[in-house]
């Protein structure tokens, strides 16, 4: 019993976190080497190839951290990722954990990442990295908001909290077309929240490398793979909520999920390759006038949706 | 208070070891040097709590305890940064006022509602096992008690309103401060913090606190 | 995990946070003391409501309604704090001595 | 996959840009490698031990066309621009299998000033917040706020000369709020930079207009190449890049142009702010003043421009924004007029009278503008300030042109770095 209920899913986490994340740095690789970056050697070797040499590398340190949380924090990402993924159903039974409020839990991931972010920024004690903690927290409350709606408004058709439940709930219709605002709402609260691309104001440029700034070695490889790790977690979220999960014709549905949240990450780093950067306080602005309206909207229509 | 809820041996361990968390974090809250690790220590003791909701079967709650305890422990990192001067805590500080009297507090209600707990007798009506606690919540929310619920929202929206208002740089007739002197820490002395007057390269023109 | 233990738990969490909000000097670290207490009132609530009270709905409600009124502490907290101190640049109890400025 | 941490002429940067081997990055800390290219004056001594300091073990430098120090041991110094990639990813190698030493730290590892436990609670200093923590101020900086009215938070820093986003050399005290620059100081001019030397023969005799053409818009190409970095469209930075490389009469900048606009450079970028006035746009001259709507071009003069059909093009606002769609016309203009130059066999018909690309060369060489950013960067957020200052062409002109072959005077410039404490 303590096998099937503990140590199947943690077994189940472990490898979509590794595989994850490789499939998105091979993925994004692809992705820069397409659109002109210039690269040697093999796109599968690569990534492997950059993490050895984080290993080797050493750990540095800056003046007076605050040496706790800043060891912490890229490994309590890593953590916040794993349980975003171990939410995902695979397919009707076939799920990390099948809690009933998942869609909540969900939810909090995203609220305890604004802590993450910002405590590994403020934790360096440098300068970049303590900006890119401040902005975070600016934009994470509107990306929490937006997210919330939009979940909630895939919660009404499903009557549940629960992720099995709401990719249930979308067996006659997926819920992409039933509320045509929620999917690409939450994509970008997804290119937010992991800040990628364009939305990559946390870790951006133009502070050097944000609230990674001063990190180098094995905290800087944790801390990358959790981020992509979190791009898998969240798109694997956005298939639950939005493609109609394991649902489709003639595959087993664990390869269906696995065909859409290819499809979403493949959109996602797309998008990340080919925006620029937004201005902060224009992303705000986006967020709370244009953005956070719309997820109104969109729960609105919903509710209507769910009463007819 | 006799066990009835069919839980094993790893539940009383992962209560135990969430419980010494709760009340070790709790306790560092206050005596941290950072501030910033101060509100971090509340919302792990938080976290810590809504794990133990969790396992109460308060499913609904304990996960609400994490998204809505992340948020006000963000908010309240980020004002411990703007507002004290100490936020890292590089510096040791001791910033506490009827410190004996306080304690006193604590340890006497501590006591008083552990003597409470250890003496009063509980019925014992624990949750059923058919029982689905999330939508029970919800039907309770939204039907018996649905008053009592929207007026929570309510009051919740009057914050807001209010909190802008007290908040807001600018009142109705202009600048929230404008003409007021406020007063020193000790009568007639600078208010906390500010600059030396003498300080010419500041740039100036502003103070309008001052004159 | 029995309903005594948590009851002890929750005493031990008001106790720490009773003895923050009265000794603490600082705006901020006063209003964590109040939500310390508060916290041990929500986990109160809850074991009641799992032990004693056969699963009454209103005692998750009564739950949700704490976690409505910390969210309203806190932030007319926070507003006065940021009044207060665009008022006299004071962020501690000790500066503020009477109720206008 | 090499990360390489230059310190170099722009030329060497935008050479390692290029290849594949090699990875810049923007923070020392992310570093293997440090390359330091070119010159680096003495004054610029100390900044350079500090980001020396910042690379993680095991690390090992490079000097290009630059004597290293003496006390470093083991440290190659390469000359050719040709050989340098080779020679980092031999240098990376050869630290990565344990056949090179690590670079030792040079810095003592202490905090600048030791802090001591004075005062009642050992605080560091008199009353509750008395204390100085490793020789800084406490986040307690209250000057008046520019934005909110609560001031609170300010954070006073030095950046640079290392700085990636800064021009070359140049170094500045800023105070932000959050992410407002609330005062900026600049505390050291950037180095000047050297132009194509068919700008300095310009001076000597008449030259080719075609030619002269080819170069502004190669240096405006540069530039560009350097914002759209920071502005993270790292396809865009190297397209423009490419076309700077191969630029000829045959030359378009349509596809780029299209690929910014769709982007969403012009929109969604941080490139808000930053206008300048007309006696500031003066003072700058060239294209941040026509960007400005001075109609100021020293070519109207010029006989053989005024045969190709010359007359300037301007922008009326002045900001960020306009001086880069200045830009992008300038260089649409200089290739139509590349073209058409070299059609007709057109000469430029003055010799002291040249419009740079860096502005007007009458008697004296464009003279260094840092001192603008001053007065320009305060009440900008961070990103649009860093954007204005990459719109911004403020560079002294050096007076020797860019050397092709020797090690003189060469361009000296950097990549990277903030000034962290010592690690």
């Amino acid at each position: 019993m303590i096998v099937e209920e503990l140590v199947l899913p943690v077994l189940m986490v472990f490898f979509m976190l590794a595989a994850g994340a490789y499939t998105v740095a091979v993925l994004d690789r692809v992705i820069a080497g397409a659109l002109g970056t210039p690269q040697t050697g093999s796109v599968w070797i690569a990534p492997l190839a950059r993490g050895a040499w984080l290993m080797t590398q050493h750990a540095n340190a800056t003046e007076a951290p605050d040496w706790r949380a800043w060891r912490l924090a890229p490994a309590l990402y890593l953590s916040l990722a794993a349980i975003g993924l171990a939410v995902v159903p695979w397919s009707g039974s076939l799920v990390a954990t099948d809690l009933v409020t998942s869609v909540v839990l969900w939810g909090s991931v995203e609220a305890l990442a604004t802590v993450v972010i910002f405590l590994h920024g403020w934790s360096a004690n440098a300068l970049f990295a303590l900006i890119g903690g401040y902005r975070y927290v600016a934009l994470g409350l509107s990306y929490i908001l937006i997210s919330m709606f939009v979940l909630i408004g895939v919660a009404l058709p499903a009557e549940s909290l629960q992720f099995t439940q709401v990719v249930a709930s979308q067996e006659e219709l997926w819920n992409v077309i039933r509320q045509p605002l929620g999917l690409p709402l939450f994509l970008i609260v997804g290119l937010g929240m992991t800040f990628w691309g364009p939305l990559n104001l946390a870790d951006s440029a133009d502070l050097a490398g944000g609230t990674a700034a001063e990190i180098s070695g094995p905290p800087r490889l944790v801390w990358d793979v959790a981020r992509a790790a979190m791009l898998v977690a969240f798109s694997g979220v956005a298939t639950s909520a939005f493609l109609g999960g394991w649902l489709g014709p003639w595959l087993p549905g664990p390869l269906w999920v696995a065909i859409k949240m290819l499809a979403v990450l493949l959109v996602l780093l797309l998008l990340g390759r080919l925006l620029p950067r937004l201005a902060p306080e224009r992303c705000v602005t986006l967020m709370w006038v244009i953005l956070l309206p719309l997820s109104f909207i969109d729960l609105v229509w919903a509710g209507v949706g769910a009463l007819l | 208070m006799i066990e009835s809820m069919s839980h094993g041996i790893g539940v009383d361990i992962a209560f135990l070891l969430l419980a010494t968390l709760a009340v070790v974090t709790a306790w560092r809250v206050f005596r941290t040097d950072s501030m910033v690790r101060a509100s971090f220590f509340l919302l792990v003791s938080f976290i810590a709590v809504g794990v133990i909701m969790i396992l109460l079967a308060a499913e609904y709650l304990g996960v609400a305890m994490f998204f809505m305890m992340a948020v006000e422990m963000t908010v309240m990192a980020l004002f411990m940064v703007m507002f004290m001067m100490n936020p890292a805590g590089l510096n040791p500080m001791n910033m506490v006022h009827q410190e004996r009297i306080s304690i006193g507090a604590g340890v006497v209600s501590f006591l008083v509602l552990s003597v409470m707990a250890l003496l009063a007798v509980f019925p014992d009506r624990p949750v059923s096992a058919g029982l689905d606690p999330v939508r029970s919540l919800g039907n309770e929310m939204l039907g018996d008690s649905m008053l009592i619920f929207e007026s929570a929202g309510l009051v919740l929206l009057t914050t807001m309103i209010g909190v802008v208002v007290l908040s807001s740089h600018r009142g109705r007739y202009g600048a929230a401060t404008e003409g007021s002197l406020p007063p020193g820490l000790e009568s007639g002395g600078d208010p906390a913090g500010k600059p030396e007057e003498d300080e010419d390269d500041e740039d100036g023109g502003h103070h309008h606190h001052h004159h | 995990m029995t309903l005594t233990t948590l009851l002890l738990l929750a005493a031990a969490l008001i106790g720490i946070g009773i003895y923050g909000a009265l000794s603490q000097q600082s705006f901020v670290m006063l209003m964590m003391g109040l939500e310390l207490i508060l916290n041990g009132v929500m986990l109160a609530a809850v074991a009641f409501w799992a032990f004693s009270g056969a699963g009454a709905p209103e005692g998750q409600l009564l739950t949700i309604i704490v976690m409505a009124v910390m969210a309203i502490e806190m932030t007319m907290g926070f507003a006065l704090v940021v009044a207060v101190f665009r008022g006299k640049q004071a962020d501690t109890t000790e500066s503020l001595t009477e109720l206008k400025h | 996959m090499f990360p390489v941490l230059g310190v170099q002429g722009d030329k060497a940067l935008r050479h390692l840009t290029l290849s594949p081997d090699i990875e810049l990055v923007d923070s020392p800390r992310h570093a293997s490698v440090l390359l330091v290219a070119g010159e680096i004056p003495a004054d610029r001594f100390e900044p350079l031990r500090r980001v020396h300091d910042q690379l993680p073990y095991p690390f090992t430098t490079l000097w290009f066309r630059c004597e290293p120090w003496p006390h470093l041991e083991n440290v190659t110094r390469i000359d050719d621009l040709d050989v340098l990639p080779a020679a980092l990813v031999t240098a990376y190698h050869e630290l990565m299998e344990g056949r090179r030493e690590s670079s030792p730290r040079i810095l003592l590892d202490k905090p600048p000033n030791p802090w001591e436990g004075a005062g009642d609670f050992g605080q560091g200093g008199e009353g509750m917040m008395g204390g100085v923590p490793y020789g800084r101020p406490m986040a307690m900086n209250m000057e008046d706020d520019i934005r909110d009215g609560l001031t609170l938070d300010s954070l006073t820093f030095r950046l640079g000369p290392f700085f990636f986003a800064f021009p070359p050399g140049m170094a500045a005290e800023i105070t932000l709020q959050g992410d407002l620059v609330q005062t900026w100081k600049t505390q050291r001019a950037p180095y000047p930079q050297s132009l194509d030397p068919v700008f300095f023969a310009a001076r000597k005799r008449l030259v080719p207009i075609a030619a002269l053409e080819l170069a502004r818009a190669r240096h405006h190409l540069y530039r560009l190449f350097h914002a759209l970095h920071l502005a993270g469209l790292e396809s865009a930075s190297l397209s423009a890049l490419r076309l700077a490389n191969n630029l000829s009469t045959t030359s378009t900048l349509d596809g780029l142009r299209r690929y910014l606009s769709r982007s969403g450079f012009f929109r969604l970028a941080a490139i808000k702010g930053g206008e300048l006035g007309p006696e500031q746009a003066r003072r700058i001259g060239g294209p941040a003043a026509r960007a400005a709507g001075l109609d100021e071009d020293l070519r109207s003069d010029d006989a053989g421009y005024r045969r190709l059909g010359f007359s300037p093009v301007c922008q009326a606002s002045g900001d960020t924004r306009a001086r880069w769609r200045q830009v992008l016309a300038e260089i649409d203009q200089s290739l139509q007029l590349a073209r058409q130059a070299e059609r007709d066999d057109v000469s430029t018909s003055e010799v002291d009278r040249i419009e740079t690309p860096r502005g007007p060369w009458l008697e004296k060489r464009p003279e260094d503008a840092s001192a603008l950013l001053d007065e320009i960067l305060p009440g900008q957020e961070w990103g649009d300030a860093l954007a204005t200052i990459a719109s911004l062409d403020v560079a002294a002109v050096a007076e020797a042109p860019l050397d092709t072959q020797t090690t003189g005077e060469s361009p000296i410039t950097e990549l990277s770095d903030d000034e962290g404490g010592p690690a």
